[in-house]
């Protein structure tokens, strides 16, 4: 007996896209930026952060809520980049360098979150946002106190006038759009970049064979139902923290791609907002803490960063003031996350007591 | 020789790969910076002076250095080869000298263009 | 069907449950292709003796087990259930042990999924290899075939009716190892009368393929119908090991139940209240999982104790929960002439009635408070008791009257603590049910239900609970409704008791009726 | 009953076990620090008397997670709710120009409706998601701060101190308090003792009343209840208490408490600061509370007055103290790590009935 296709019920459970569609066709024309120019600024966005918010998938396959411990992948990431433009290394190279120098501690970190993670069974998803602010307390006494001093830093322009730790922001010599105009090609005055978007692909077609493996299998068993998983004999801990390690490992690499983007690193708050933004965008796309897909990715990202880009300029022209548009953008990227928590948690308490009674009256 | 031993010599075999072709990426990926000094060099009791009409092709586009001129050139990778051209005034004759200069991870040169064109062995002004 | 050697043969088995012995000297054998009937009362020891067999981690929690166990000769010892299973027996669990949003196929390879080599896994290990779905599938439908039913291998479970989730499980205990022993806990309770046939031809069509089949239910005339042989249970002995041609339901009925009657014995009072009913419950239905109520009517005269006897998972327990309103309940409940507002605990108290839960951990009690506040809480909540206006604007609690009446109840219950601030979590069972009925006494209530009061406690606390029941009903003429899976406890105390099963009230006796009737009772017959 | 973690033999191991290990650590730490401050030229009693300045500042937000926590809700990220209301009154207050007591006091009268209402509705969307509290809120709180910022901008207030000097509307990122109520709780019978020190005692009085209020309401036959519905919410549904209204109550206590500790900690801060001022304000107050024992559905007053001193303590101390031995401004990073590091001690703790 197939589920029956309740118009209802789709509605419901891709409501915040739906919202976030209309949204976007009330605010583009009031923005009044063209549809080219926004379908490039699209194009970049796509290419800078779909790697982020593709990391996402794993730990909620694994039944472990939306990672907010990815923060410790975007902080590998950085910590590879800031080591590379010190030893002078540009072009791709620099880019495999940084990547190389991120895994060991992507892997490293990834462990330390999934183990505390395991701690707090049923708190994941809040306990995984106090780790990334922890961890940045952590990033934030190597970066400003060990580099320089203990870690050697050869190049004086990236340490601070004190003569150690890393300055706030820098630029990135040589790595600035690297990728990205490796092989662009120019459709109707959009260059759209092909090797990023290309690496972007790799790792959707890896996430695609990775669920057809025994550990991929494994971990939709533990995020279905742990119990059950256990009892046929699955390493449920072991699974649940290899899910963080892939997804930091996936963060690190996402972040490189999306810094080598931007060309810039604000080396202390950089990483802070890609959790925020990347879960925002997530959920956008219609995703929630038990499932998420590959097109939430990617119909999250384009929709959020339409959103963002638009609403200041919306905002200026609707209520003479920019600024309102800003705050109007955060507003939004919070408020998504707290509505579509509410909706889930609420549909998911409608769903268990509608299921009980179905049990109990079947067996009249 | 188990199929458990077989896989870890195998990563750990990996991981020296991968490290090793994370200096060699370095390696390729390096950029230095070479700073010519065309002023009046002297070793070992010979003076050089410095040189007229000279022009100096690298990888950039080619830059004349007039006498007491001192200019940088910025090069990428393990080795490159800095070709000088010097045209003497009288006989508008150019003659052409090559010199390969393997940077490895140093980053920073000094290099003198009259030893270097003497035929010094030494050009380096500063180690 | 049986050749020679016994399949699997239990010898002397014993097992004692900290201070009472749940199992005595149980001899049981199995032949090849042989359908054993497993039969006896809740706490009769069934689960215990299956729980040995699967080397259940709670066995060895709880001091291990005496006796030996044969599987095809020679001697086993299983410390969990994963060496039982590769030893060969499979076992189908009452609520299915299944992934709800997982397809038959992966429900049935969870964790045994046939992968694909590939060079990754050299580099990151076994469990990089590739699922193959077309072998596991092919397997499915074939394993299905021989089952001789037909399951689509990729509907989802949660999208299956329930004899198709228990006959995913069977095939999955089928295929996980060479199954030689099968045992099934009371898969027909959830079926309907079709389903229930199709599984029996299934069990029959693998008996017939040399599975020896462990079949535990309480429907007799499905155990005559399709077992060789019967073993009955009761109090953790081995009464009965008959071939079912000779026997019947009426006298399995009494040996299950026909034990003497309950250690303490009540003078039965004269004239048990007035006629007229007390409290009146019609159709009532209660959505309370494993204990369903589907549509009980049941008249309680005043100043009675009515006893609600059943079998585990009949619905005895909903009767109690859905009345106090912790469980959706529907139908009407009037008491003393004005009717009940269903669903709200706080009515249910207003109107004088109080709960003693079976559920004593998670309902009964408040473990990380002190006893004082446990035996406060419903007067002080329902009755606005033990508090003390404070300069007129607002109640306290009244320290002094707490302390007062909570050493009032230590010493009428004799409760073992350390002072009334003892933490109730510090407390033995025992004690702890005695919290409980302290906590309900203070409510003086008219009408009190008790639900299991003395399961799993001492002797000595047994009988202080029964006794302080039967105190309150004498003297203060407290209606009490007991609810209890030992019969013989009821018959002891009750003046009359009402015998639940499938949801509704089969029939209500008299305490001294014949055992055999109250059997025949609760199998519904 | 095998008790999880193992417990150290004897008195002093029953000590330890129910301090836990953390605290005594960070405990030891702040007593080093004290002791460590003269022999590198800090005067004990300046930073003696600017950690019970921020004590009274920080107390009643610290206070402000115990409702929560009693009954079941979890550590009250929604902080930020309380604050808002607390702002709103703040600013309204101040656009009258009312002064000293009477403008505190009217700043407090203002900002409690607000609270109580934005309670409420925080308390439904609490009972909406059961098991994730905590996520929503934080979201939720973060999304108050946003929506205010916008509405600072356009909420009609005129008073020339409090909005953008050239156009005239909206409201200045921050406010200084002076002429209006500064220091008004602080410095009132205030102690000073020798050049030094100095002690709030208007703050400390005032921080008093509210422990023993919210303390007496925890023995009214209301507070008890929300006690059981945290300890065990069956038990208390069970006796016919409404788990639901509880929880909400005790939300709209917590963003009351919340409402009125931002006053206080305004008028003892000097400034206000609108904006996205108060986004990671719960954070602190949460950390203080665990450090000061709590645990996720158990709080008493105690835990409430030792984590806000501990934790205030360390924040005084670290900067004057570290920067003196190291030169380094690590004041930021230790706070950091401790804060966190306590809430992630909490929440990953197997306490006596936590939820699973």
């Amino acid at each position: 007996m197939k589920q029956k296709y309740s118009f209802k019920g789709a509605l419901i459970s891709n409501l915040v896209p739906i919202v976030f569609l209309a949204f976007a066709a009330f605010a583009v024309p009031m923005s009044g930026l063209s549809i080219q120019y926004l379908l490039e600024e699209m194009i970049t966005r796509l290419a800078r952060d779909s790697l982020l918010v593709l990391s996402l998938i794993i730990p909620v396959l694994a039944g472990m809520g939306l990672n907010f411990g990815m923060v410790l992948g975007a902080m590998a990431g950085q910590i590879g980049l800031v080591l590379v433009v010190d030893w002078g290394i540009g072009g791709m190279p620099a880019l495999l360098v940084a990547a190389l120098v991120g895994t060991p501690i992507s892997i490293g970190l990834g462990y330390f979150c999934g183990y505390i993670l395991n701690l707090a069974k049923g708190r994941e998803m809040v306990t995984s946002y106090i780790i990334g602010f922890f961890m940045n307390g952590a990033y934030q006494f190597l970066l400003l106190y060990c580099m320089g001093s203990i870690i050697p830093i050869s190049n004086p322009e990236l340490l601070l006038s004190r003569g150690y730790g890393i300055r706030n922001s820098m630029d990135l010599p040589n790595i600035r759009q690297v990728l990205d105009r490796l092989v662009s090609v120019n459709i109707f005055g959009m260059n759209i970049p092909i090797v990023t978007f290309a690496v972007i692909a790799a790792f959707c077609v890896f996430i695609v064979w990775f669920k057809g493996t025994k550990i991929g299998q494994d971990m939709r068993a533990v995020g279905r139902n742990r119990a059950v998983a256990n009892g046929a004999g699955i390493p449920v801990e072991k699974t649940r923290i290899m899910a963080i390690i892939i997804s930091t490992l996936i963060a690190c690499y996402g972040q490189i791609v999306s810094l080598q983007n931007l060309g810039t690193i604000n080396t202390y708050n950089s990483h802070e907002q890609v959790g925020i933004f990347s879960i925002a965008a997530l959920l956008v796309g219609g995703a929630t803490a038990e499932n998420a897909s590959i097109v939430n990715v990617f119909l999250g990202v384009f929709l959020f960063h339409l959103m963002f880009v638009v609403s200041p300029m919306a905002g200026k022209n609707l209520l003479g003031d920019a600024q309102l548009g800003e705050y109007f953008r955060v507003f939004v990227s919070y408020g998504i996350i707290a509505v579509s928590l509410l909706l889930h948690a609420w549909k998911k308490r409608h769903e268990m007591l509608e299921r009980r009674l179905l049990e109990n009256s079947v067996k009249e | 020789m188990n199929v458990k031993l077989r896989r870890n010599l195998l990563r750990v075999a990996l991981c020296l790969i991968a490290v090793a072709g994370g200096f060699l990426l370095s390696l390729v990926g390096m950029y230095h910076s070479i700073i010519l000094d065309n002023s009046e060099f002297s070793s070992a009791g010979a003076v050089l002076p410095p040189l007229e009409g000279l022009r100096v092709l690298s990888e950039a586009e080619p830059v004349e250095m007039s006498p007491d001129d001192r200019i940088l050139v910025s090069t990428k990778g393990p080795s490159t080869t800095l070709v000088f051209e010097i045209t003497s005034p009288e006989t508008q004759q150019s003659r052409e000298i090559s010199y390969t200069l393997h940077m490895g991870f140093k980053k920073q040169f000094f290099l003198s263009v009259p030893a270097i064109v003497g035929g010094g062995k030494n050009p380096f002004l500063v180690e | 069907m049986t050749n020679g050697k016994p399949l699997l043969s239990m010898k002397g088995i014993q097992k004692d449950f900290l201070e009472n012995r749940v199992l005595e000297d149980i001899n049981l054998d199995l032949a090849q292709g042989e359908i054993l009937g497993l039969v006896g009362e809740n706490g009769a020891g069934k689960t215990t003796l299956m729980n040995i067999l699967f080397g259940m981690p709670v066995i060895q929690q709880t001091g291990g087990y005496k006796g030996t166990i044969t599987l095809d000769g020679e001697e086993v010892h299983f410390s969990n259930p994963n060496d039982a299973l590769m030893a060969g027996i499979g076992m189908v669990h009452q609520e299915f042990f299944l992934i709800p949003d997982f397809s038959a196929t992966e429900n049935i390879f969870l964790n045994r999924e046939v992968t694909r080599y590939s060079f990754l896994v050299e580099i990151f290990g076994e469990r990089l290899r590739t699922l193959d779905r077309a072998a596991m599938n092919e397997r499915v439908v074939q394993l299905i075939k021989e089952l001789g039913v037909d399951i689509n291998p990729d509907t989802l479970v949660s999208e299956m009716p329930v004899s198709y989730k228990q006959f995913t499980e069977i095939a999955r205990e089928i295929d996980r190892a060479k199954i030689k022993i099968l045992v099934v806990d009371e898969p027909t309770a959830v079926l309907t009368e079709t389903e229930a046939e199709a599984l029996l031809t299934v069990l029959r069509r693998l008996a017939a393929k040399g599975v020896g089949i462990i079949f535990i239910s309480h429907r007799l005339h499905e155990i005559l119908d399709i077992c060789d042989r019967i073993v009955v249970l009761r109090d953790g002995k081995l009464i009965r090991d008959v071939p079912s041609r000779q026997s019947d339901v009426k006298s399995i009925a009494s040996w299950m139940v026909g034990h003497d009657v309950g250690d303490f014995v009540f003078q039965p009072k004269q004239g048990c209240g007035e006629k007229e009913s007390f409290l009146s419950i019609e159709h009532l239905k209660v959505l309370m999982p494993g204990e369903a109520v589907k549509d009980v009517c049941l008249q309680v005269r005043k100043g009675e104790i009515l006893g609600i006897g059943g079998l585990a998972g009949q619905g005895k327990l909903g009767i109690a929960n859905g009345v106090m309103g912790l469980f959706h309940a529907e139908g009407s409940v009037t008491l003393g002439g004005k009717s009940l507002k269903l669903n709200s605990p706080l009515d249910a108290f207003r109107a004088g009635m109080a709960f003693i839960s079976e559920d004593r951990r998670g309902i009964g009690l408040l473990l990380t408070q002190s006893i004082g506040l446990n035996i406060a809480f419903p007067l002080m909540q329902v009755k606005g008791g033990l508090l003390k206006k404070i300069a007129g604007l607002f109640t306290w609690e009244d320290e002094k009257k707490i302390r007062e009446i909570t050493t009032k109840y230590i010493e009428r219950l004799d409760i073992k603590c350390t002072g009334p601030d003892q933490v109730v979590m510090e407390l033995s069972g025992g004690n702890q049910q005695k919290v409980c009925v302290a906590k309900v006494l203070a409510l003086s209530p008219q009408i009190l239900f008790a639900s299991e009061p003395t399961r799993g406690i001492d002797i000595g606390a047994k009988h202080l609970v029964l006794s302080v029941l039967k105190e309150i009903n004498e003297q203060e003429g407290t209606t009490i409704i007991m609810t209890s899976s030992e019969l013989g406890e009821l018959r002891s105390i009750c003046d009359r008791i009402a015998i639940v099963s499938e949801g509704k009230v089969a029939g209500v006796l008299p305490a001294e009726a014949p055992v055999e009737d109250f059997g025949l009772l609760m199998l519904g017959e | 009953m095998k008790n999880e973690d193992r417990k150290p033999k004897g008195r002093v191991g029953e000590f330890i076990a129910n301090f836990g290990w953390p605290r005594i650590i960070i405990a030891i730490f702040l007593l080093l620090l004290f002791v460590i401050a003269p022999f590198i030229g800090i005067d004990i009693g300046t930073s003696l008397s600017d950690m019970l300045v921020r004590v009274g500042m920080n107390g009643i937000l610290v206070l402000a997670m115990v409702p929560m926590i009693q009954s079941g809700c979890g550590l009250n990220f929604g902080l930020p709710l309380g604050i808002i209301a607390g702002l709103v009154g703040a600013v309204t207050s101040m656009e009258q120009n009312w002064q000293g007591l009477f403008g505190f006091g009217m700043a407090l009268l203002l900002a409690i409706p607000l609270a109580v209402v934005l309670g409420i509705i925080y308390g439904y969307f609490i009972n909406m998601a059961k098991g994730d509290e905590m996520m929503i809120g934080t979201y939720v709180g973060f999304s108050i701060v946003a929506f205010m910022s916008m509405m600072w901008l356009r909420l009609p207030y005129k008073n020339p101190l409090l909005v953008w000097g050239f156009s005239g509307t909206g409201l200045r990122t921050t406010i200084s308090l002076n002429g209006f109520w500064m220091k008004v709780l602080d410095n009132f019978l205030a102690i000073r003792i020798g050049a030094h020190f100095f002690f709030p005692t208007g703050s400390f009085i005032f921080f008093a009343l509210c422990c023993v209020l919210v303390w007496a309401f925890f023995k009214t036959k209301t507070g008890i209840a929300m006690s059981a519905v945290g300890s065990n919410p069956q038990f208390a549904r069970a006796h016919g208490v409404s788990v639901d209204r509880m929880r909400i109550i005790s939300v709209v206590i917590s963003t009351v408490l919340g409402a009125v500790g931002m006053v206080v900690y305004e008028q003892s801060y000097g400034f206000i600061q609108l904006y996205m001022g108060p986004l990671y304000m719960a954070f602190p107050a949460v950390a203080a509370i665990l450090l000061g024992g709590a645990t996720i559905n158990s709080a008493t007053i105690s835990n409430v007055v030792i984590g806000t001193f501990l934790f205030q303590g360390i924040l005084t101390m670290t900067p004057s103290v570290i920067n003196g031995m190291l030169k380094t401004d690590m004041a930021e990073v230790i706070r950091i790590l401790v804060s966190n590091g306590m809430i992630l001690y909490a929440l990953t703790r197997k306490g006596k009935g936590m939820p699973k």
